[in-house]
């Protein structure tokens, strides 16, 4: 596409999220706000799993940290929704650095086992000290601002998600995204070259479970309710669907796929219960025809036009 | 203080010997060939020499420092680096970023610069490959994805390169281009080089000595004229033959 | 090319836009319901649409609608989860914008959605949402119309434990909100009445409970108050009964009611289901008045077969109520409608629905209406308590 | 004193059904380095099919479970040839393909089952005094027996056979194979299908005692992962030592630490065993 066009596009879609607040109803504007955090929860795991080849399923669980501990702190010790959220994010941190340590050597499936068996027991735990984070009645937490607006949460949750997409796309521009790919394509040839290929895996989870932890402190704090439903496999997997059918491994992708979703989500919920199912088979099918999502048959399209 | 120097290195897959006690020095500036019958162990020796795999006896050291428990990406930043037998380029990247992978194994990540470009930009030209520079590796050929390696391999600075059939494949008159190509690797970046190849004629050209293996073993090493015409290597080559 | 994309462009845009149109003037009023159509406790949901149905039968029918206008349900899933209820509960006041919303059958799901019944001043009236903590709000917007977890322990189990002279109690109690809230009330209870009993909890997915159960041999009690919902109650009685425990050593008491009504309840539990017990609201041998007889008659008439599951008698209630109080305030104001609902004094099928209105505890905007002790003999319902209603003798 | 022992006993036997449970991942991760996460939902299609066909066909419950378990055998090679074929050597493809497979079938279950527990009847009734000391009950044993039984033969088939030896030589090395005349495509389908069928024997054995719901597969593949992954990817004997460990370790943490934290003490180990020892107590090779 022409430079020009990319440019009035960008510009346009921009004012559109700015204006949307005005012209949204409240029920709107929140399904806009779930989107932010699922552009975010999509765009870190596509870090992780697009570009380095890793599939964690403890994204969802890292959410879960990000929000219980920001929530835990906001409740015990009065601490501000938004530095609960830096504190949520770096225990998320913290913790995504202790189960890389563990895990991120043996690669693989072994990653992917682990980090499952990380999150289910973390859901156990939280259900089990029920004393402590209210176990499956879930916490109450206060909003993420002094005052209840959704139009302001939006502005704050756009801007965060900008952010988040800011520095996924410089990492994914510098030396280190380029290593990323390296390993990902094929880790012996990368480690042939100087790539520490456990360091770069690490730092790719990492940063995608910072990520993840402050996307769920914020989201925590919106709902103004922390469930261990954050952690389940559900969430994991609507975040999986997003990246898949969006197109893993591109910039646009995960966000082209939430909106996709979450749009979808709910225009078809009267058909509720069967959404997932729905879901389940655009990404089932997109898995098998089209491995590269609908960004890969867009550009396919593109070439095709073009050529 | 000797430049590579293999000692007595075992490697066994369950069972098998794949590499049954080899001993060998190489010094700086040479142009070494490593023949011998399929399932010899020649590739066996290059992955335990770049440190894919651990050696499970013997000691390797270079330039004086003992490279034995190295990683890979350590061996590559103490200077050796490597193609393989299969091609292994990064295919879902242009050329350019290929060469650039090698760069910031050797470097770090210092981001893009000028500097940086006109270098990968220089090697790609090198190797020929400058029409592609923004080609993702796997729309390739064959000859073109060997040659990547080579330029990739070449922008971690290596002082010894280790080549693993570079001309299978390829005609008479591509041959001659690989073996101009391998010549300049050595004289213009001066780069050691040890070279596995099955095609022995254009190999007798450019190699300066040869190491055979056969089973595990190293079987003989010397003047490549010499070597061709020992007993030895002509036996475990009609051996080969007689498969 | 370019025509198509002319077409598809502006067709996307308004079908975007389309969704975000306020809701055109309403015809009818509309009353939100929430409760679990999907997950584990999907059969509340079946019993729900039931009573919505027989309650809107009398509202529209012979009531002849509310304040002019025809009366309409909409139901919202909660998957029995929170942040499920909560969105939906928010959609239903955003989107669907209806006047008032009855239901609930998860406390957790019914905790979530008090906050935002209070953000959005919408009368919210909970029919079987046991957490004391519900009320214990003092919520201006929310009512209870449905038995808490206080009620339930201190007027009918430990009643029942007394009036019978059970001598050791085992309680097992699933690690939820519910399941540790109900059980911290019975030791309490079980404590000030000089009772021995011991606790032990217990996942409530789990499927296999041997360990807990031998556990409980261990203590040999003469009954034990399964504080599980769901299907993991099931396990537990069937296991109960291969380990010899019940009914041979002891009763169970089965705290939480409609598993032991739910159809898959003989299929799960075989003959080992006999002489178990459990909590339940209804029965069709006790009516309480002419509105639960005129329900009962309904439910037959409409769906061919006994009502089952009492959980549809509950919504059909908090219904009735709604569509009073809706009435009584004369029109959908939310502040009058709860002022109407305060002065609530309606005849309903579980008995005449009055609000406590001290606040302070969980009595406020709470009305316990009563509940029955029911055993399982030979697949027929014996109602055994309390003992002024009882329809036959305990077996043990 | 009683108390152990009788927590061991359990834990024991509830070993070898975690073991039953896990073969099929075990085989299939083996032969072709594809963990099948949508293994719970195969259990779970056999538990629904042996209880469709006992109870709407009136068939007798054992010849039930023998359809269905042909019947989930059917689907493996369909979902092999379908779904899993393109993704060979790309483990990231298939775990991802498999994942997204379990969530179909969870709601397709939720769609047409309901979510309502479905249970075979029982084959036998009754309890057993074991040792003197406490009752079990007979289908739990007769369970035992079945997941032992398919264990055993198994064991003989991997070891003994023909398909046995051709399916270890494509899992050594699919080139050496296919050079000395195996069709590795056919190997692999046929083992996929044979992964499958383990997993719907255990749903078929197991679902009179667990009566199967659309979501029990989670905690079925949850166990088999930890299973596996305890025992060694591969690894058919480490499976059911990993098993039986799993059974132990369950049962007395949740007999002396607390038993709402069952589920948890599998994890725990797996996370243990992994960091002394990534690949397993019997790993034969790191995936």
């Amino acid at each position: 596409m022409p430079r020009r066009r990319t440019q009035t596009l960008q510009l346009l879609m921009a004012l559109g999220l700015a204006l949307f607040p005005f012209f949204a109803g409240d029920y709107w504007l929140h399904t806009g706000i779930i989107c932010l955090f699922y552009i975010m929860m999509a765009s870190s795991w596509n870090l992780l799993a697009g570009y380095t080849g890793q599939v964690s399923f403890a994204h969802a669980a890292f959410a879960g940290v990000g929000a219980y501990v920001s929530g835990l702190a906001a409740i015990h010790f009065h601490l501000p929704p938004l530095l609960g959220a830096l504190l949520g994010m770096a225990v998320a941190a913290f913790l995504g650095l202790l189960l890389g340590v563990l895990c991120i050597r043996m690669g693989g499936i072994y990653l992917s086992l682990t980090t499952l068996a990380f999150s289910e027991m973390l859901r156990i735990i939280i259900d089990n000290e029920y004393e402590f984070t209210r176990g499956t009645m879930g916490l109450s937490v206060p909003f993420i601002l002094p005052v209840y607006s959704k139009t302001t949460a939006y502005f704050l949750m756009g801007a965060v998600t900008v952010a988040v997409l800011c520095v996924i796309r410089s990492i994914v521009r510098s030396d280190l995204g380029t290593a990323f790919r390296a390993v990902q394509n094929d880790e012996t040839a990368a480690a042939s070259l100087g790539i520490h290929v456990v360091k770069v895996r690490l730092a790719a989870f990492v940063i995608s479970s910072t990520m993840a932890g402050l996307a769920g402190a914020l989201y925590g704090h919106y709902h103004q309710l922390i469930t261990p439903e954050i952690l389940s496999l559900n969430l994991m997997f609507f975040v999986l669907a997003i990246a898949v059918i969006g197109g893993m491994g591109t910039f646009v992708g995960p966000i082209v796929g939430a909106i996709f979703l979450e749009f979808l989500s709910e225009y078809i919920r009267i058909y509720g219960q069967f959404h997932v199912l729905l879901f389940g088979l655009i990404a089932l099918a997109v898995c098998r025809f089209a491995p590269q999502g609908l960004m890969g048959l867009w550009q396919r399209r593109m070439r095709a036009l073009s050529s | 203080m000797a430049f590579l120097e293999v000692q007595n290195v075992v490697k066994r897959f369950g069972g098998l010997v794949a590499v049954a006690g080899v001993s060998f020095e190489i010094e700086p500036g040479r142009i070494v060939g490593l023949i011998g019958p399929n399932g010899a162990g020649k590739t066996t020796l290059f992955n335990l020499i770049a440190g894919t795999f651990p050696c499970d006896e013997g000691a390797i050291r270079f330039c004086g420092e003992d490279l034995t428990r190295s990683r890979p990406y350590h061996v590559c930043r103490k200077g050796i680096a490597r193609t393989f037998q299969i091609a292994r380029p990064f295919h879902e990247m242009t050329c350019y970023e290929n060469v650039v992978v090698g760069l910031i194994g050797r470097d770090g990540f210092r981001g893009e610069t000028e500097a940086r470009r006109r270098r990968v930009e220089e090697l790609l030209e090198f190797v020929g490959l400058k029409d592609f520079m923004h080609t993702e590796a796997r729309h390739l050929n064959l000859i073109q994805k060997k040659l990547l390696e080579i330029a990739r391999a070449l922008a971690t600075r290596p002082k010894l390169v280790l080549l693993d059939e570079v001309l299978g494949g390829l005609n008479t008159g591509e041959i001659l281009k690989a073996l101009d190509l391998i010549r300049a690797i050595r004289d213009r970046f001066g780069v050691t080089i040890l070279w596995i190849e099955h095609v022995m004629g254009a190999l007798m050209q450019v190699v300066e000595r040869l190491l055979v293996l056969d089973r595990g073993r190293l079987l003989c090493e010397g003047e490549p004229a010499a070597v061709v015409k020992d007993p030895r290597v002509i036996e475990a080559y009609l051996g080969e033959a007689d498969d | 090319m370019v025509w198509k994309k002319v077409v598809t462009v502006p067709v996307i845009l308004g079908l975007c836009l389309a969704g975000f149109l306020p809701a055109h003037a309403a015809e009818t009023i509309k009353i939100g319901v929430v409760g679990p159509r999907t997950g584990p406790a999907a059969a509340t949901g079946a019993a729900f649409e039931e009573g919505i149905a027989l309650a809107l039968d009398v509202i529209n029918g012979e009531q002849g609608g509310v304040l002019g206008k025809k009366v309409e349900v909409v139901f919202e899933d909660t998957g029995g989860t929170p942040e499920k209820a909560a969105s939906g509960f928010e959609k239903l006041i955003t989107k669907d914008q209806v006047v008032v919303t009855v239901g609930e059958s998860h406390s957790s799901c019914a905790l979530a959605e008090v906050p935002i019944a209070d953000r959005y001043k919408h009368p919210l009236i909970i029919a079987e949402a046991w957490a004391d903590e519900i009320t214990a709000k003092n919520s201006r917007y929310v009512f209870r119309a449905g038995p808490c977890n206080s009620g339930v322990v201190k007027d009918n189990l430990l009643g029942f434990v007394k009036d019978y002279g059970f001598k050791r109690v085992a309680i097992v109690a699933e690690n939820t909100d519910w399941g540790l809230g109900i059980k911290k009330l019975a030791e309490d209870g079980l404590k000030a009445m000089g009772v021995e009993f011991m606790t032990v909890e217990t996942e409530r997915q789990s499927q296999d409970h041997y360990t807990e159960l031998n556990k409980i041999a261990a203590f040999q009690p003469d009954l034990v108050l399964a504080f599980i919902y769901g299907f993991g109650v099931h396990y537990f009685i069937a296991q109960a009964n291969e380990t010899g425990l019940f009914p041979k050593k002891a009763l169970i008491l089965e705290g939480a009611g409609p598993p032991s009504l739910w159809p898959e309840f003989w299929q799960n539990v075989g003959d080992a289901g006999n002489l178990e017990l459990f909590l339940s609201r209804m029965h069709s041998k006790v009516d309480f008045n002419p509105v639960s007889k005129k329900f009962r008659e309904a439910y037959t008439k409409k769906f061919g077969k006994e009502p089952t599951d009492y959980k549809s008698r509950s919504v059909y209630d908090v219904l009735l109520i709604a569509a009073d109080a809706l009435r009584r305030a004369g029109s959908t104001d939310s502040e009058k409608v709860v002022d109407a609902l305060e002065k609530t004094n309606l005849e309903v099928g579980s008995g005449v629905v009055q609000f406590g209105l001290e606040k302070g505890d969980y009595r406020y905007h709470q009305w316990q209406p009563p509940m029955l002790i029911v055993q399982w003999q030979n697949k027929e319902q014996v109602v055994v308590y309390p003992m002024s209603v009882k329809t036959g003798e305990l077996k043990k | 004193m009683q108390d152990l022992l009788l927590y061991c006993t359990n834990g024991l036997l509830l070993g070898v059904i975690y073991a039953l449970s896990a073969l099929g991942v075990s085989l299939i991760v083996g032969i072709m380095n594809v963990i099948n996460f949508s293994h719970g939902e195969l259990y779970v299609l056999a538990g629904y099919f042996s209880a469709l066909f006992a109870r709407a066909l009136g068939l007798p419950v054992l010849a039930g479970a023998g359809l269905a378990v042909a019947v989930v055998f059917l689907f493996g090679l369909l979902v092999e040839r379908t779904l899993i074929r393109n993704t060979y050597g790309n483990d990231m493809a298939s775990l991802i393909i498999t994942f997204v497979l379990s969530i179909v079938l969870q709601n397709a279950y939720l769609l047409i089952f309901g979510p309502y527990p479905q249970k075979p009847p029982n084959w036998v009734d009754g309890s057993t005094r074991l040792f003197g000391l406490f009752y079990y009950g007979n289908q739990r044993l007769a369970a035992l027996g079945a997941g032992a039984v398919v264990i055993a033969v198994l064991f003989l088939v991997v070891k003994k056979t023909w398909f046995g030896k051709t399916v270890r030589a494509v899992a050594q090395d699919r080139e050496m194979a296919a050079m000395v005349g195996v069709n590795p495509d056919g190997v692999n389908m046929l083992s996929f299908a044979l992964g499958c069928a383990l997993a719907a024997a255990a749903g078929v054995i197991l679902a009179p005692i667990f009566p199967v719901t659309p979501t029990v597969s989670v905690g079925v593949s949850l166990t088999a992962f930890i299973v596996v992954v305890l025992g060694g990817m591969g690894s058919l004997g480490g499976c059911v030592i990993g098993g039986l460990i799993l059974g132990l370790v369950q049962n007395l943490g949740s007999a002396y630490v607390s038993s709402g934290y069952k589920h948890f003490f599998g994890f725990f180990i797996l996370l243990l065993v992994l960091t002394v020892r990534p690949t397993g107590l019997f790993g034969r090779k790191q995936l």
